[in-house]
């Protein structure tokens, strides 16, 4: 590893000096309110013509003191905030902080809970590339793919109506497993969504894998080397698409992920047409693995027993799981009492926009929306 | 340590640097080559076996006795105590995750050395905690990951108010984000670090509001009427 | 006086009808843009949405008109206007039928395309008056694109004028007609470069770069609202009429119906089968009216639906009675007919492309206009003049003479986009570029 | 009929305004438009005499003028943004130095 | 014949009014807008007068090409000095004076001449087959010129782009 002698030549996101213009430059303040910063990212940018000279994410427009909030709430009471981070993938936030306490109370759900969590989390991810993929597409200019995926999306959505009557800032887990039992048609649905997704999947990548202006428009786009990725911290399919494979669903197995067979997609150029092969890939698999995971769901409680009031003896835990956007984290401490003395959430969404400023330097307009939309942020996380 | 359900089984966590189990993955040197669970499950067939004796269903692992910090001690440790000494204080392992607490003054070189020499290759998170009561007064966390050995390891300082802590934005980049929150969220001084600014709350804005002693009541009322052109609820 | 009245006439109902047609060109795409993408578009104002366009128009023109502070005042007035008045003057040389047309200037090929060429005047001040960087880079991209792209369209005219050999609309369809067979299938080449060429003309997808949403929020009228928003809005729509019915003229046969050497009688008559086609589509179109008119919902949507059947059976018969009225009647109405579905046809092609293709970026638009279109236009002109020669001096068959020609055309569009269209650029491209730009980066 | 020496009063007007442009405007911008103002009155004039000697010439010499503007245009505007990366201005006193 | 004189002075004094305009406007980009009106009110003039081909080329190359260049130009300047500099030289008095005494000249050259010129009608070939003839003329008797024209372009464009390129250091 050589990321130390390189930190210095990178060039460390500064602000953007504002002062001094080269010729033809201009300061362009994309966002915060912005068609493709997905949501409420600023970043201003230090323009020579089309080309980014430099560029500074600005963040911080959706801070709600989600971790400050936590001190003031009693275990279970948090919960239903996480969903509300990365909100368009609650249910992986929600298995996360639940490990997370479980973990810190040294108590573990039934295998039945977990077998459930892996199938809804994995249907979150998928959830949550499609949603990924329709924005990124529907950022390059491509108006067609979002509708697709959303019809998707919505399937999944309904099996989480069904299974917890929310569907978007679901709360389907309970500290300890579930709080309900699956209904009745789960198995069927569940199967019948993942049987159909494979065609579709195929369906979004004739219209995009091989079109001419989307390669053009995402190859060597935004390109991250894997010294570089790891340097920064960035994880997930940002990291993968890098050439590192590394997945804690396989490295630090978690819920039931143990039990089921699947293959961590990786690719080696780091651009955002990896990044997008890869999300694709792992659609594929996390279909495999809730097809796996269905087919035999074990009988069983779906609580186990932890108590009405919990107070996890004191100390402390860092507990992560490998949410759409890459490695989640929560890092707990415990003063004994109901209350957490403190919550940290590791967003990956927040580390991985870190990296924006590495991908953009020297990209054109054009390709600064094809990073943050290759990026895969979600603004509600990296501010909490 | 605490013999818990299976779910904890993950073998990383649990030995930092331990070599009294050969890791397979010790011996990669590739570092892209992330050895995938077949290799790490490999070590651990024994105990696999045993697994589902304890995940009895329908009845959640009995509690054994509470999990609670204990003294910890392998080579890792050893090494960067020999290396460091004074510097590396009390190790501890809380529900199988090693924690070392280091002198916040030498952080940089101990990362340095993480880094490079125990192969904790990224830096997962920087984070602080306040315990008003103590003297001094913050913890300093730093979550390590080595993609290498699959482990993680905990750096944690104590400081006190007012102390600067050697930023890490020179070992790893990613460090940059991250110490910026802690220094506008605890208002923990990173020296070193090349653009320390407020990140998640407004420029202009007073106080540390993650604090123990800040709470809504002392939420800088002046920018909000300022800039928001709002009279605060409180 | 009175040969003033019939294009002054002519004038009035093109500008009058024209926010019309574009209104509802804009409901097509809607509707088309929905039914590809798996739902169903407007369907609240009117049945299936049909009184959509008019419902848009009101709130438009009811908005508040909205001048940034420090916005150029005059010129930001001016600027929507120029690009409106631009687009509709190119009108006044289109051959809409044999009978429907302004003025048929000799030059009226050049003058439309000089015309259409001056609404970048409105894009680009436009732009720049707004005072805000979206808007200035969105004028500066429009300028750069339109600059280029009309050199490749340019050159996709001129094969076509070789074998008509005259710049008069009118002449154009007739040289045609005289040699029996539209100019696409002579020179193909010219009409796919004139096809690109022209979607980046009008600045719409995959080319819609000016006004990219996801990059520059809307390009030159991201600070307008309301009614000068609209009139954008027209000279866009306005300008895409303009270059499909040039490219119907050119390559299409104009107003020429398909087939217009095949007779065929019926016996006793003058009326051919071909004719009574345009009738018969405009009866089965109103036939589907009438099916839907009683599904609608309310008594309001039924009656409007069945309105548009009868406003259908109006066609029809107008196209029916016109067969037996003169032969210049015959051909004004049904040449007109020709004419607008041959242009509605061009225009759903560019809706199809919108909707499948994603955006290019500018460097990339930049090459494939420099590096590939125009190359090969100039090859396909060295091409078609070629075979003109062959033609003219040793009497080829036209066919035999343009075959090789397009032949050895496509053999350099191939050996174009083999090796010279990286669309991406290589590696060291990129590299020399970004060390052009960032201070520092070349240690 | 309009007298031929309307079109030249007409001629003379803009030519005398574009003369007054070059000589007194500061800005090289706008020097550059009166250079094409003038080109263009000189236009006027050759089509006014073509149209009454019946003969093309003059409009053929008017597109080599036309051209002719399209050379200047392109090559001074080249001068022009050199000019203003270097030294930031567009104002003609301020072209004080042969070499930079 | 009425209308034909109706917009020649139409033209006429739009073409003057903007060309006075253009060149005491503080703002290059009116400066450059005026041009561009002064230019398609020539355009109209050239109509007038039936020299078809040589108002489309007129819209085509100046008011379609070398002015978009211009303004394009001016959108790469920066224009906020311009606003706040002073607008005309120290010679203008001067400039002034000489441009009157030219004027004055030619002026009186014309009034002495004014009765002499007449438009006679329009030969029947001019009219008709502008395009033709003005190609014809073109292609025949001004061919030389035409291709000293064409390298004239060439090497005016090879010049920009020389002039153009960023300077790399």
């Amino acid at each position: 590893m050589s990321a130390g002698n390189e930190a210095a030549g990178f060039g460390t996101a500064r602000g953007v000096d504002t002062t001094v213009l080269g010729e033809n430059e201009i300061i362009l303040n994309m966002g915060p309110q912005h068609p493709s910063t997905h949501g409420v990212l600023r970043i201003k940018l230090r323009l020579d013509g089309e080309r980014v000279v430099d560029s500074e994410c600005i963040i911080g427009y959706l801070h709600r003191g989600v971790e400050k909030i936590a001190e003031h709430r009693s275990y279970p009471q948090f919960a239903p905030y996480v969903d509300r981070m990365d909100y368009v993938a609650a249910v992986s936030n929600g298995l996360g902080y639940c490990e997370a306490v479980e973990k810190l109370l040294g108590a573990e759900a039934p295998p039945r809970a977990r077998v459930v969590r892996t199938i809804l989390a994995e249907l979150q991810r998928i959830a949550s590339h499609l949603l990924w993929l329709g924005t990124h597409a529907l950022d390059i200019g491509a108006l067609t793919p979002i509708f697709y995926s959303m019809r998707e999306r919505e399937e999944i959505l309904k099996i989480f109506e069904k299974y917890c009557g929310a569907r978007l800032t679901t709360h389907a887990f309970r500290i300890g497993g579930l709080q309900y039992e699956t209904y009745d048609t789960f198995e069927y649905d569940v199967k019948r969504f993942c049987e159909a997704l494979a065609a579709r999947i195929d369906e979004y990548e004739t219209l995009l894998t091989e079109n001419r202006i989307w390669v053009g428009r995402t190859k060597g786009v935004g390109v991250l080397s894997a010294d570089d990725a790891i340097a920064l911290g960035v994880t997930g399919p940002v990291l993968r698409a890098s050439g590192v494979q590394w997945d804690l669903r396989k490295a630090q197995p978690y819920a039931a992920y143990e039990q089921y067979q699947f293959e961590v997609p990786t690719r080696e150029n780091g651009d955002a047409y990896d990044r997008y092969l890869v999300r694709i890939a792992e659609m594929r698999q996390s279909r495999l693995i809730v097809l796996q995971a269905v087919e035999q769901i074990p009988e069983g409680p779906i609580m186990a027993r932890i108590g009405k009031v919990l107070k996890p003896p004191p100390g402390e835990v860092y507990h992560s799981i490998e949410g759409p956007k890459g490695e989640l984290g929560y890092y707990i401490v415990s003063d004994g009492t109901i209350q957490p003395y403190r919550v940290r959430v590791r967003p990956p969404s927040f580390f991985n926009l870190q990296a924006f400023h590495r991908m953009a330097r020297g990209a054109m307009v054009a390709d600064v929306v094809a990073i943050i939309g290759s990026i895969d942020i979600v603004l509600g996380e990296v501010d909490r | 340590m605490v013999k818990r359900g299976g779910n904890d089984e993950d073998p990383p966590e649990k030995r930092p640097g331990d070599e009294s189990v050969p890791d397979a993955s010790s011996g990669a040197s590739n570092v892209l080559q992330f050895p995938t669970s077949l290799k790490k499950v490999e070590p651990e067939a024994a105990a696999e076996a045993a697994k589902p004796a304890r995940r009895v269903p329908g009845s959640a692992p009995a509690r054994e006795a509470p999990p609670a910090p204990a003294p910890f001690d392998n080579e890792l440790v050893q090494r960067l105590r020999a290396r460091f000494g004074d510097a590396i204080g009390e190790v501890t392992i809380d529900r199988k995750q090693v924690i070392v607490i280091v002198d916040a003054s030498h952080v940089r070189e101990i990362a340095l050395a993480c880094r490079d020499d125990e192969k904790f290759e990224m830096l997962v998170d920087v984070t602080a905690v306040d315990w008003p009561r103590r003297e001094r007064r913050f913890d300093i966390v730093w979550n390590l990951y080595s993609l290498t050995k699959n482990e993680r390891l905990r750096l944690k300082a104590h400081v006190t108010v007012g102390a600067t802590v050697p930023s890490v934005t020179s070992v790893w980049v990613g460090a940059n984000w991250p110490e910026r929150e802690c220094f506008d969220l605890f208002g923990i001084v990173f020296e070193g670090h090349p653009d320390l600014r407020r990140i998640l709350l407004p420029e202009e804005w007073q106080g540390h509001p993650l604090r123990k002693d800040y709470d809504i009541l002392k939420q800088d009322t002046e920018w909000v009427r300022e800039h928001l052109g709002i009279e605060s609820g409180q | 006086m009175r040969t003033l009245l019939i294009p002054v006439l002519c004038a009035v109902v093109i500008v009058a009808l024209l926010p019309l047609i574009a209104g509802y060109i804009v409901l097509v795409e809607r509707k088309v843009m929905a039914h590809m993408q798996a739902r169903l578009g407007p369907m609240r104002v009117g049945p299936h949405g049909l009184l959509q366009p008019i419902a848009d128009a009101l709130k438009l023109m009811l908005k508040e008109d909205v001048i940034p502070t420090n916005a150029d005042r005059l010129i930001f007035w001016f600027a929507p206007v120029a690009s409106v008045a631009a687009a509709l003057v190119a009108y006044s040389a289109m051959p809409i039928g044999p009978a429907f047309q302004i003025a048929d200037l000799n030059v009226g090929l050049l003058f439309i395309v000089a015309v259409s060429s001056l609404g970048i005047y409105g894009v680009v001040l436009g732009g720049w008056a707004s005072n805000s960087h979206y808007s200035l880079l969105g004028a500066m991209r429009s300028a750069a694109q339109l600059v280029s792209y009309e050199v490749a369209a340019g050159l996709a005219l001129v094969s076509v004028l070789l074998l008509a050999g005259s710049l008069s609309m009118k002449e154009i369809v007739q040289a045609q007609l005289d040699q029996g067979v539209w100019f696409v299938f002579y020179v193909p080449f010219g009409f796919f470069i004139y096809l690109v060429a022209s979607i980046a003309e009008t600045n719409r997808a995959p080319f819609d770069l000016p006004e990219a949403d996801s990059e520059i929020v809307a390009g030159y009228m991201t600070e307008y609202s309301g009614f000068r928003w609209a009139l954008y809005f027209l000279a866009e729509y306005a300008n895409v009429i303009v270059v499909a019915g040039v490219a119907t003229t050119l390559f299409f046969g104009g107003w020429l119906r398909p087939l217009t050497r095949y007779h065929d009688h019926f016996p006793g008559t003058h009326v051919e089968l071909l004719d009574v086609v345009p009738a018969f589509a405009m009866i089965a179109l109103a036939l589907y009216c009438f099916r839907l008119a009683p599904r609608q919902p309310l008594r309001v949507q039924k009656r409007v639906m069945a309105a548009a059947g009868v406003k259908c059976v109006l066609f029809a018969g107008i196209l029916f009675a016109a067969l037996f009225g003169s032969d210049a009647v015959r051909e004004g109405v049904h040449g007109a007919f020709w004419f607008l579905a041959k242009v509605g046809a061009y225009i759903y092609c560019f809706m199809w492309f919108r909707f499948t293709f994603p955006r290019y970026r500018f460097d990339q638009l930049m090459r494939l206009s420099w590096q590939f279109l125009i190359p090969l236009g100039l090859v396909n002109v060295i091409g078609v003049a070629v075979a003109i020669v062959l033609r003219e001096r040793w009497d080829w068959n036209p066919f035999f003479s343009l075959v090789p020609t397009t032949i050895v055309t496509l053999g350099f569009a191939a050996w174009l986009t083999a090796d010279k269209l990286e669309l991406s650029g290589t590696d060291e491209d990129i590299a020399a570029e970004s060390a052009a730009v960032l201070p520092g980066s070349g240690e | 009929m309009i007298p031929v020496s309307h079109y030249l009063f007409l001629s003379l007007a803009l030519f005398a305004v574009g003369v007054v442009g070059v000589l007194t405007r500061r800005n090289v911008i706008i020097m550059l438009m009166s250079i094409e103002l003038i080109l263009n009155a000189v236009n006027i004039n050759l089509v006014a005499f073509s149209r009454l000697y019946g003969s093309v010439d003059g409009q053929v010499f008017a597109i080599f003028v036309i051209a002719d503007a399209a050379a200047e245009a392109a090559v001074g505007l080249g001068i022009i943004l050199a000019f203003f990366r270097n030294r930031k201005t567009i104002h003609a006193d301020e072209m004080d130095l042969l070499k930079w | 014949m009425m209308l034909a004189k109706l917009l020649f002075y139409f033209f006429a004094l739009l073409a003057v009014g903007s060309a006075v305009l253009m060149v005491t406007r503080r703002n290059i980009v009116h400066a450059a807008v005026f041009l561009v009106t002064t230019l398609l009110a020539t355009a109209g003039i050239f109509l007038q007068l039936e020299a078809e081909f040589l108002f489309v080329v007129q819209l085509l190359v100046y008011a379609g090409g070398i002015m978009v260049l211009f303004v394009f130009v001016i959108m790469l300047v920066n224009l906020d000095i311009e606003m706040r500099a002073v607008r005309f030289n120290k010679q203008w008095t001067v400039a002034g004076a000489l441009a009157f005494v030219l004027a004055m000249q030619v002026l009186t050259a014309l009034w002495v001449g004014r009765k002499t010129f007449h438009l006679p009608a329009a030969p029947a070939a001019l009219a008709e087959r502008n395009t033709e003839t003005v190609a014809d003329a073109l292609f025949s008797h001004f061919v030389l010129a035409f291709e000293v024209a064409s390298i004239l372009l060439l090497v005016a464009m090879i010049g920009a782009v020389v002039m153009g390129k960023r300077r790399a250091e």
